[in-house]
Formats: structure tokens, C-alpha cells, sequence
């Protein structure tokens, strides 16, 4: 057991920290919130330069093979500014599924702009009721008699579709060989992809997009028809931890925020930060956190030593997502009216809590695969 | 005991009830559910005052309806359940009213109660009580009121003033005592004031949930007359604590989210037939119950301490209990709400994907003024602690 | 509504109260728990001379016809000093069963000396896992030829068995025409009856019931064969009730044994009750006393009334069993280790909250069957 | 980071479970749970003591292996699972020994640290720190040590005293020091004293769950040589406070009720096949996975609080954090467990109904010592809100 971070990763998280925190003040948050494009394409192009886009990739793709437990503590960094970009949904869930399951030549025609920035993927993975459903995907993809695959259906909060190169959804293919759950790519200037924006709580943009008859040829499937979902399960795990970083870094935030809050704030004649019943708040919200950093750098670096730790991940996400939530009802609480003005910090992180809770599947879900693990 | 409301409450309810599906049915309004106050509309204020439905708990020479708290309740239930826009006299019928009949002047009640249970034009009240270095405490209010002849002139800031935009009169808290040995709580007064009074500035706060419902006020010169002084002067700290619980007593804290709560059992209902796996389903059910239990005990805790007022006694502790319980309830119906309904709960005002007609992204948004709004959770239990069990003071 | 006792009640109350203060100190219920009776014999009896026993039978059967919610209210009294007797399970239980299925030499035979004290009744109802099963009861009545019953079967927890002089059972019985759940009484010399006395945590002494060939006359039948659930379940929510009334009555008593001990008790140089975390601690109780008082009341009285409410006695009795769980746990951290001793009373009131809240169904039931009243 | 263990800590964890496994079998004794004390069996700590597991983490100069925080926990972890009987060492292992090392003189080490690591007679240890008075506020103490000649004579009263009837030795703090203009917490000092002296008697208490494991001591006129005193005089409290941290560090915080925990898992494991509702089994799994999560947590906790006193760091916020949050834990273990077993649950000690060969319902009786002993929740949050987080004091 080792709980320092080692030195080369102490290193990575200091300059990605630096780097952050001046390319990424809360208001060019707010901006980006409400801007049409969603993230910036500046600090788009700075972090395809410093490497984090090919973080984990493989260097014949243009990567730089580097620890998943390094890529980590980077979206802990990315979840202190909380900064929007397709980060997650790019490079991450479909940069890792197209290295997963994609052949040669979609691996160069796609993995490799996407690690230099050149192209962003994103994934459209939950049906019209947001349940993730690639066990036996409410969207069909019917084969044609020219071996190509007309799609139909709706994904929706997909991520970045408005400026996505390539959309991956896992749709059904009715196909009495090989048939079932199957990853395709959908490029941009497919025709009958329809995006609508959504006005979600998360940071990123995200979009209803409806599939009308989107014609695709069979080269747009990635990997085996049919195993979809198999590939998924080996790649959503990884999207979740670094959820779990990005959430903990949130988390961080605002329980520093909070604690300067009250040591700062006067009522009563006297800091609010010593009043017994603030102080067993943050205490609270501190033990939360520190279970939460714990927890998670666990799964996160058994993850990076490839150890099984299926529960491990469940066990990090179900802790993360009320912790994080607890710990934002906590400082809204202690904070008063100011905690709930557009022009404090707060706000963005209440949203956040409960955007990521609801990402990559609920206390209860994940409650329930501990149980799975642990054989009950 | 009785836990059953008289053929006349049913009636009456049932009235109030048929009153708002017919104006639903009508459009005048729709259901929404956003923070403590209604949306604001005078026109659907003067229905309720033709029906003597504003002032109905005031004593009839007051110009009210010399209803019980009780009854009153039974109206305010129906009203909040569907949410119904009665904002332009909701606080004014609530607070104003009260205070003046408690602590004003004859001038001040013919002045303002009839005005108000009429739902007449200008008589759209806000509070303008808590300040930047004031807010749970608020006998740390700062904004001078230095006497000058016949009328006070006001200098300061106020904050938090939800509606003070749209408000055509304020309930101002100020002080009017500069003597350092003075207690604090003995040196502030309360004034009404016209809020298109020369010098008065309200800028708008936009909130967590990117709305504009409360702002900032100025007060820069602001001449108020004497008799608008409510009260005693050196009193106002006094009479607002006494005025409090009628503020805290009010079903509108348990209500504010009820029409989630409502879509949220419907949407139950249908899970187990529509592919939720049972697992979940057994999950969802089972944190609604809770919820409903919680509901009722919420609802009881309403009409006792209503009930508590119309016996003539002081519902302090009840009314203070009542308040912190029902607020928690509704911040976790909007958590447990958007659990159950996962990530498409968090679609805000999205016709087509919105998981419910009622906004429960706006809502969840909404959540964290619940329990600060009227005296945080933690001022609450300090209430019931000190006065409800005769604790001894930290 | 009305939040006030009716002053007959308050009367009934008062003079209760009085009376259980004065016969049964605590020091008495610390005896009668290690004695092998199990209860005051005179007590008993002076309960019989107030009519206690009688309280809401007919008066055709030595009865007072007298308000169930006085009742309750009684109850409540009861829970407030930890009477152990045989009221519950004998008068109310058994007895209202019996009053509800039994004929009327059954009455006259049981029902009249369970009213004047001098017949105690129990019910055994639990099976070998302590679960309620009499919709389908695992312990067997099979027909014998003489037109006998042969009991067969083990009941767990059985409230004064030792002491019962019928015990009645809900068995199986085993025959194509009126079989299934059916009620019966178990005279104290049947042949058969093998009782173990259990150690709980309740105040009542409870057994272990074993039924080795226990033959039953066909007239030990209560009621029609194959209707014993449904008799049941028109009595039981009323104990389940009452037993909220005491459990109400026991809060109540934590609740002022912390409020005083947090005033007097001083540490750190200043009463522990000034001490902001105490006071919220004490709040939560109270609103949870509150709470508990008003959703039991509710129930009592629509009860009292005949008017339908199978919602609000679960309500009630989910409540009940956590407020009042956590009130002793609070009350325990309060007290430290005073409150850890069996000297002081506290660990009596700890012990009543769990062997209440696991008597007459947990809470994840009731809200089960709040659920099922919802429509969900 | 690292969240696995070296080859070698594999092997220790296997060789310690292995010998475990072999007594159990051996019936050497039987795993039951009650408080935070494991039953008392010198024969089992020779055992111990043999195999150099005794002082473990002591410096080998002082009579100990050496080994690191995280190793002696690994040996804690396994022995407390099985509820293994070390009381008879271990408060002099975990606590004494430390505190000598630290404060004590050479002849108090050369005295006491080699009979504790060999588990000799005549070295179980008892506390003497809580007063009727001096509970949370340890300063507080009235026990007086008046300064004679070469000795003390000590006179007062302590309370809470486990194993006090049982123990050879005590670890007593007392007042020094009588100048009220003096702080409390510098007046006090630290002393080992013999339970066999003339004047002590010691009174048992009889705790909630029925058993005898705490007890009152009595000291009139008992006469301490002073080379009994630990360290420096009237540094006591501040002697204790700093050795605190070490007996929250602990892995007994989080496993006191562990054999409950592992017989509720396997019991829900049944459930599904044996009859029970699946509605119910679900919420019962729902309920044990929290608790392994929860479990899980604690656990990395104390391994961290472990790893940091490796690193020679104060862990003072961490070790309060991991004993708050572990033994609120327990709690819950005894309060679900209870909630899904059911009605039987309550049974005690009895061979045919009870539903676990360990005593659930014991264990439930013996839950709120869990929360206050070595430090109450209370006491605990305050510590990590001023010094873990630097919060002013109230």
C-alpha cells in the first residue's frame, strides 16, 4: 500500500492544475455554457499540444501510452475547473472503443485525428427514456440488400453531437446470422441525422439526436456485428472512474470553497466556521471526501495495473455520486443566499454533482453490481 | 382527537378544488414549480378576492374573512398543489396583513387591508429584511433610518428581496438606534415603503437555477413619512420574530414541489410496465413510500400548527418544526425524483424530451432555497432546542 | 380536526398514568424481566378491578364498550413505564379474536374470564425463521378420523406461552374440502406442548412453542377453517396500533430523560445542552416525537372511528419503528456512558425500540403496504 | 499509489489466517462479538507472543519487531475478524507500549516493554482516564496525586474502566497540580500503578447488554512510588492526547462487528433460494452492498491512517475520521442485520433459535459503546473540523 501520488504523477497533476486553472476561470465556463459551440477550441488545440488527448493511447496511433492512473488524476484536474470539452466522449469512450474493436484502417482513419485533435467522436448510447440499452439497443439498423444498413431511432443527451466528426451508437442489427447489439460509426455528412440541443445541468453540450433512415455502408461497423455490447463493458468501466476523478475533483473544490467560506463569513458576531454544527458539516463533508478519494484512486489504479476490480469501480461510482451530491446540499446549506447567485462558483458544481451522478449509471445500479460481485 | 375535517372544510375544499380544474381547464394558468412564490397575476388575484379568498383568516373588522388558520389551510393546500399564480397577493395576505393588524397604525389598516383583500391595484408587497452582513441574524441590519422632522430618511443596502422587481410596496427592516450600548435587537424599526420612492435602486440577482427572482435593493436618501413607521419604533426586531411563525405556518413549504411529486408517482406506477427491470422498480417504490410517508406527516404537521393559531396560542416551536421537516422532505423528493427518472431528468423546459410537464431539472435547481428561505434548517432547530424544550443558550 | 384529547380521555390518561408511575417503577420492570412469571400478578389484578381488561369489549361479555383510541391512549401510558404483561397478546389479541370468529360458547368459555383476568390468551403466530405466515402456515393440522386435528409445528416468540392458559395458533389444515390457514385454540393440558423460554429483548417473557402431535377437538376451531388469515387480519392492525401507542409512550420518555439530562449534565465547563450540536440533536427528536405522535394519533382515531385506514396504520407503524430506534440511539450517544448501564433506565427503552420495531412487521413492510395502498 | 500489498504482506496475512484457522479448529476459542475488548486468554497471547506478534510495530530496540503500521494492522485485521482472544495483551500492545517508548523512562521500558511483548503474568493493562465527571473533557479529572517524600497518594474516583477486575496494571491519569490559575489540561500527570495496591477497589458496572466489562475504581490513600510516573509531571493530558491517535487507529473500530457482517452476507445469500419475498431480498441486498461499500471504505481508512504513521505524520484528523466513520458503520451492520433477520433476531444466546452462531442481538445491545468509547463521534468531528480543517474554535 502506497498512498503518495509518485513523483512523475505529482509533476503531470502541477502543471495540469497550473494549466487549468488560468485557461479555465469560472466565467469562461459560464460563457461556455451558454455559448453555441460548447468548449474552446484554444485550449482544445493547447491540450492536443501537451499530449493529454493521446494520453493513454498507443504510440503507432499517435499516443503516448502513458498510465491510466496518471489520465485519472488529470480529469481530477478537469473536475476542479470544470471544464467543458469532449474530452471524455472523444478521445476516452470512442477513442478507446474504436483501439478496442476497430480494425487497422478505422484506427487510422479515425483514432488517429481523433488523438491529434483533429477530429472529435462522440457516443450516442441511451435510448429516449436515457437508459443505456446496448444489451438490446432500442435502435435498429436494417440491412439492405446492397450489404449497407439503414439506421432508425433516437440516442439521447449525446454529447458534442453539433460539432462531432463521428457519432458511435450501438444499435440492433435484426440479422439472423449475426445479428444483435453493433457499434457503427456515423459520420457527419451522413444524411438523416437530426440533433437537437438540450438544456441539460452538465457542462457539456448535448443533444437529442434522431437517426431517420441514416443509410451506412458496412464499413462503418466497428468489430463484430453482434458483440456491441461486449466491447462497451470492457470500455464504459474506464469512462466511469474518470467520471468518479472529474467528480472528485468537483468535490475538492467544494469543500475548500466551503471551509474558506466559514472561516471567512461573520454571523452571530462570530465565524460562521465556529459554530459546532458547521464544523461537524465540514467535518462530514471532509470524511465524504477523503472515502471518496480513497475509494476511487483504488479502482482507478487497480484499473491501471489491469487488476479485475469490476466491484471496485461500482463500489467508487456509487460513493462518488452521493457524496459529491451531499457535499453541494451541505455548502448550499452553509453558504445561504450567496451560495445560490448565478455570479458565485457553487452553482456550477450542484449542477455538475447531479449531471455525473445520473452519468455512467446510478447509486442503485452500481449498488446493486457490488451485490453481483459479492455474490448475493 | 380528530384527524377528519368537517362536511363544511370538505365542501370548502371541494370549491377551492373545482374553482382551479376549471380555470386550468380554462388556461388562465398552467401547473409549474419553481421556488416559494408563485407566479404573480392580479388578474387571477382579483378571482380569489371576489370570492373572499385574500385576508380569509383576518378578523372580519380588518376587512377579512374571520376564517380559521385551519380553513385557510384547506385553501392554501389546493392552491399550492396546482401551484396556482398567487403571487401579487400572496405575501401581502401572509404577513403584511397580520402585522398590521397586530402592530399598525389605524391609518396604516384602512390604508393598506381592504386595498389588499380587494387585490387593488399597487399593493404588491416585498420584504426587505436581510442585508449582506445579515442574514440568519437579522438584527444585524446596518440600513440607517435617521429621523429628519416628520419622516425618516433611509440609507443602505438590502438583499435577497424576492419579487422586489415586480413589488409595488416594501416591508422594510431598518435601524433607527445608533447607540452602540443599545441592543442590537432594540434598535431597529419597521417601515412600509413605496418602492417607486426617489433613491430606491433594485438591481437583479440572477440564481443557481439561472432566474431572476430576488435582487438587491439600494437605498440611497429614501424619504419615508412617519406614518409609515409600523409599530413602535425600536421594535421592528421584536414584531418580525412575532410575525415569523405565521410566516413559517404555511403548507407552501411542503408544496412547493408537489406537482414533481405527483408526476413522480405516476411515473411509478407505469415502471413496472414499461421494461423497468423489477429490481428497480421495487427500489423506486419503495423510496416513494418513504416519501409519502413523510408527505403526510408533513401535511399533519401543517394543519396541527394551524391549528395551534386558531386555539390563540403561539405555534413558535410547531411552526419552526413544521418548516425544517417539510422543507428536507422536498429536497429529497426532487433528488429522489431524478434518481428514479435518471439522466433525462436533468433536461430542463425541453418539451419534447422533459421527462414530466413540471420542470424537475428547474426544480432540483430550485432545491437548496427551500431550507434557507424564511430561516435556514439550522436557525429552526435552534427554535425548537431553545424554546420548544428549554434548552439552555450556547 | 382537532388536535385535543376529549377530556374523558384526558381523565382515563392522567389517572393511568398515575397509576402505572406509582405501581411499576422502573426497578419493577428490571425484576419482572428476570423473573420467570414475567409479570405482576397484582398488577394484573388491579388492571382487571380498572377495567383495563375489558376496555373495548362488548359489555355482553363483562366488557366496557369503550373507545379504541382511549385505548390506545392507555397503551401509550403503558409503553411510558414498560409495564411487562400479558395485556396485549391475552385481552386485545386473543381476545378480539375471539370476539371476531369465535362462537358463543367459545366466548363464554374464553372471551368472559380473558376480560375479568382470570383466563390469560396468547397467540402464536410466528414460524421457525420468526416470520408471520399465516396465509399459508407451515405448522400442520391434519384431520384424524374422530374428527380430531393433530398439531404439528414449532411457533417462535410466543408472548407468556408459560403462562397462557390457550394458545392460539394459525395452522394448516390439511383437508380438500375447508382446509388451509385456521384458527385454533390450544388448551394449556393439551398433551404436546412443549415451551422453551426464550431471552430477547423485549419485555415480555417469550417461547419457543413446539406442537409434538398435539390433538386438538374439532370445537377448538375458531371460526370457519380456512378463514384464519382473514380474521387475523382484521385484528391485527389493531395491535399493531396499540403497540405504536406504547411504542409512542416510550419515545416520549427518552425524549425528556435526554432534554433533562443535557440540562443538568455539564461538561467542558457549560450544560451539554447549550452545546449547538446537542440542541439539533434534541431537536431531530423532538420533531421525530412529533412526528410519531401525530401519524400514530391519526390511525388510532380513524380506527376508533371505523373509517378505513390500512394506509395510515402502516404509515404509522414504519414511522414509529425508526423515529423511535433513533431516538435511543441518540439518546444513548448523549448520555455516554451513563446511558450504557443497567442501573439507568435507558438501555430498557433501547431494548423496547428493537423488539418493537421487529414486532408486528418492519418498516420496509409497511412501507410496502403504504405502496400498495398508493397504487404502485 | 498503491492499493494492493507486497508478496511478503500476502504471505503474513496468510500465515496469520492460517494459524487462526488451525485454533479455531483446535477450539482453542470460539469467534463471538460483543464490545471492543476480545475476550481475555494469556495462553492464546503466549501463542502470540512466541511468534514475535506482540509489539510488533514497536522498534526492536524497545523490545518490538520493527515492523511498519501497516503490517501490524494486516495482523489486527485477521485476529479481529475471527474476534480472536488477544484482551489480554492488547491494550498494553496497542497503547502502553507506545506511550513508555515515547515518555516513559528506561527503567518503566526495561521493566514493562519485554513482560508485554512475551505476554508474561501480571501485565494486562486497564485504562484509569474517565472520571463521573471527565468524560469527553479528560482535563477535567478531580483524581488528586498528592506529591510525598519518594511517592504519590492518590485519591479519587474513575468510571468506565474495562476489564478493571480482571487487569494487573493500570494506566491512571490524575491531578498534579492544584493551582486553579493553572490550565486544566497542564495539571495533570500520568502514572502506572499496581490494580493490587492497598485502597483501590474496584466496583462493577453492569452495561446495557446485561455483562460486566466496565467498572468504577476507588483510590483512597493508594500510595505510586514516583518512579511510576509516566514522563513529565502536569504533562499528562498533553501525554495522552498525543497518544490518542493511536488507539483510534485501530482496525478493532471497524471489525468489532464483523462476524455479524460476514453471517449477514451469507445469510441474504440464502435468502433468494429459501422462501423469503424477492421484493424483500432485494431491498436486502440493496442494503448489504451499501454496507460493503461502507465497509470497504473504513477499511482503506484505517490502512491510510496506518500508512501515515509509517511516514512518521500525526494522523489526527485521519485517525478521528476513521474511527467516526468505522464504528457509525458497525452500527448500521447491527441495525440491518437485525432489520433483515427479522423477529429473531432479538434471541439471545440460544443455541436452537438463535440465528447466527455469533449473538446478533448481543451485539445490538452492545452497539452504542461502539460510538463513544476512545473518543465520542462528537468529540471525534470536532477534532477534524479545527485540526484537520483548521476551523476556529468555538
Amino acid at each position: 500500500m502506497d498512498f503518495n501520488l509518485n513523483e512523475e504523477t505529482v509533476l503531470m497533476k502541477d502543471s495540469a492544475q497550473r494549466f487549468l486553472q488560468k485557461k479555465c476561470p469560472s466565467s469562461l465556463v459560464r460563457e461556455l455554457i451558454k455559448d453555441e459551440v460548447g468548449y474552446s477550441k484554444d485550449i482544445w488545440k493547447e491540450m492536443t499540444e501537451l499530449g493529454w488527448l493521446g494520453f493513454i493511447h498507443k504510440e503507432k496511433y499517435g499516443g503516448f501510452d502513458g498510465s491510466f492512473f496518471d489520465l485519472f488524476i488529470l480529469f481530477e484536474q478537469i473536475g476542479r475547473v470544470l471544464l467543458p470539452s469532449p474530452f471524455l466522449c472523444s478521445t476516452v469512450l470512442s477513442g478507446l472503443i474504436i483501439d478496442e474493436a476497430g480494425n487497422e484502417k478505422q484506427k487510422d482513419e479515425y483514432l488517429r485525428p481523433i488523438i491529434e485533435g483533429e477530429k472529435i467522436f462522440t457516443t450516442a448510447l441511451l435510448d429516449e427514456n436515457g437508459r443505456y440499452d446496448a444489451n438490446d439497443p432500442k435502435i435498429e439498423a436494417a440491412k439492405t440488400r446492397d450489404n449497407a444498413y439503414v439506421v432508425n431511432g433516437t440516442r439521447l443527451l449525446v454529447p458534442y453531437a453539433h460539432v462531432a466528426d463521428g457519432i458511435i451508437v450501438c444499435a440492433n442489427v435484426k440479422d439472423s446470422k449475426a445479428g444483435g447489439s453493433t457499434l457503427f460509426i456515423n459520420e457527419r455528412n451522413a444524411d438523416g441525422q437530426e440533433k437537437t440541443p438540450l438544456d441539460t445541468m452538465s457542462v457539456e453540450k448535448s443533444f437529442a439526436v434522431d437517426f431517420k433512415n441514416v443509410k451506412l455502408p458496412a464499413e462503418s461497423i466497428v468489430g463484430a456485428p453482434g458483440k456491441g455490447e461486449r466491447y462497451l463493458s470492457k470500455i464504459l468501466p474506464k469512462a466511469t472512474i474518470l467520471k468518479c476523478g472529474e467528480m472528485l475533483g468537483g468535490m475538492e473544490r467544494v469543500v475548500e470553497m466551503t471551509v474558506e467560506y466559514v472561516k471567512q463569513r461573520h454571523q452571530f458576531d462570530r465565524p460562521l466556521g465556529s459554530l459546532q454544527v458547521i464544523q461537524h458539516y465540514c467535518a462530514d463533508m471532509a470524511t465524504d471526501l477523503e472515502s471518496a478519494r480513497l475509494i476511487t484512486c483504488q479502482a482507478a489504479s487497480l484499473l491501471s495495473e489491469n487488476i479485475p476490480c469490476e466491484k471496485e469501480i461500482s463500489m467508487a461510482k456509487a460513493w462518488c455520486n452521493e457524496a459529491y451530491r451531499k457535499a453541494t446540499w451541505t455548502a448550499q446549506q452553509v453558504h445561504g443566499g450567496m451560495g445560490f447567485t448565478e455570479e458565485y462558483d457553487l452553482h456550477l458544481f450542484y449542477k455538475h454533482a447531479k449531471a455525473s451522478e445520473l452519468a455512467f449509471e446510478s447509486s442503485w445500479f452500481h449498488r446493486s453490481k457490488v451485490a453481483d460481485a459479492m455474490g448475493i | 382527537m380528530k384527524f377528519t375535517f368537517t362536511q363544511e372544510q370538505e365542501e370548502f375544499r371541494k370549491e377551492v378544488h373545482d374553482f382551479l380544474e376549471g380555470e386550468l381547464r380554462a388556461g388562465t394558468f398552467s401547473t409549474q414549480s419553481r421556488g416559494l412564490v408563485a407566479p404573480c397575476s392580479r388578474e387571477f388575484s382579483l378571482k380569489m378576492a371576489e370570492r373572499g379568498w385574500i385576508g380569509f383568516s383576518w378578523p372580519k373588522e380588518y376587512w377579512g374573512k374571520g376564517r380559521s388558520y385551519v380553513d385557510k389551510m384547506i385553501l392554501n393546500e389546493e392552491l399550492m398543489k396546482v401551484q396556482a399564480p398567487i403571487g401579487y397577493h400572496f405575501l401581502a395576505d401572509r404577513q403584511v396583513g397580520p402585522a398590521l393588524i397586530a402592530f399598525g397604525s389605524d391609518w396604516q389598516r384602512e390604508t393598506f387591508l381592504p386595498r389588499i383583500a380587494a387585490a387593488d391595484e399597487g399593493i404588491q408587497f416585498c420584504l426587505l429584511f436581510s442585508e449582506p452582513n445579515a442574514g440568519s441574524d437579522l438584527s444585524a441590519v446596518t440600513t440607517k433610518a435617521v429621523k429628519e422632522g416628520e419622516a425618516y430618511i433611509i440609507n443602505g443596502q438590502k438583499i435577497w428581496n424576492s419579487e422586489a422587481h415586480t413589488a409595488d410596496l416594501g416591508w422594510l427592516l431598518a435601524r433607527t438606534h445608533f447607540d452602540q450600548a443599545i441592543p442590537k435587537h432594540r434598535a431597529c424599526s419597521e417601515f412600509v415603503v413605496d418602492m417607486k420612492t426617489p433613491g430606491i435602486t433594485v438591481r437583479p440577482i440572477i440564481n443557481g437555477a439561472g432566474e431572476h427572482s430576488f435582487n438587491e435593493v439600494f437605498f440611497d436618501n429614501v424619504r419615508i413619512e412617519q406614518r409609515y413607521l409600523v409599530g413602535q419604533e425600536n421594535e421592528g426586531f421584536k414584531q418580525i420574530m412575532a410575525q415569523m411563525d405565521y410566516e413559517r405556518t404555511g403548507m407552501e413549504r411542503l408544496l412547493q414541489t408537489y406537482p414533481i411529486y405527483n408526476l413522480l408517482i405516476e411515473y411509478v406506477k407505469k415502471m413496472s410496465k414499461e421494461g423497468e427491470s423489477r429490481e428497480f422498480y421495487c427500489w423506486a417504490r419503495d423510496q416513494v413510500a418513504q416519501l409519502e410517508i413523510e408527505h403526510n406527516i408533513g401535511r399533519l404537521l401543517c394543519y396541527h400548527t394551524a391549528w395551534i393559531i386558531d386555539q390563540g396560542k403561539k405555534p413558535s416551536s410547531q411552526a419552526a418544526m413544521a418548516k425544517a421537516f417539510c422543507t428536507q422532505h422536498e429536497q429529497r423528493v426532487n433528488d429522489i425524483a431524478t434518481k428514479i427518472v435518471g439522466p433525462v431528468s436533468q433536461i430542463r423546459e425541453d418539451a419534447k424530451w422533459s421527462p414530466f410537464p413540471v420542470d424537475l431539472a428547474t426544480c432540483y435547481l430550485w432545491g437548496p432555497s427551500y431550507t434557507l428561505q424564511g430561516g435556514s434548517t439550522e436557525i429552526l432547530k435552534n427554535i425548537v432546542a431553545l424554546r420548544g424544550l428549554g434548552l439552555p443558550r450556547s
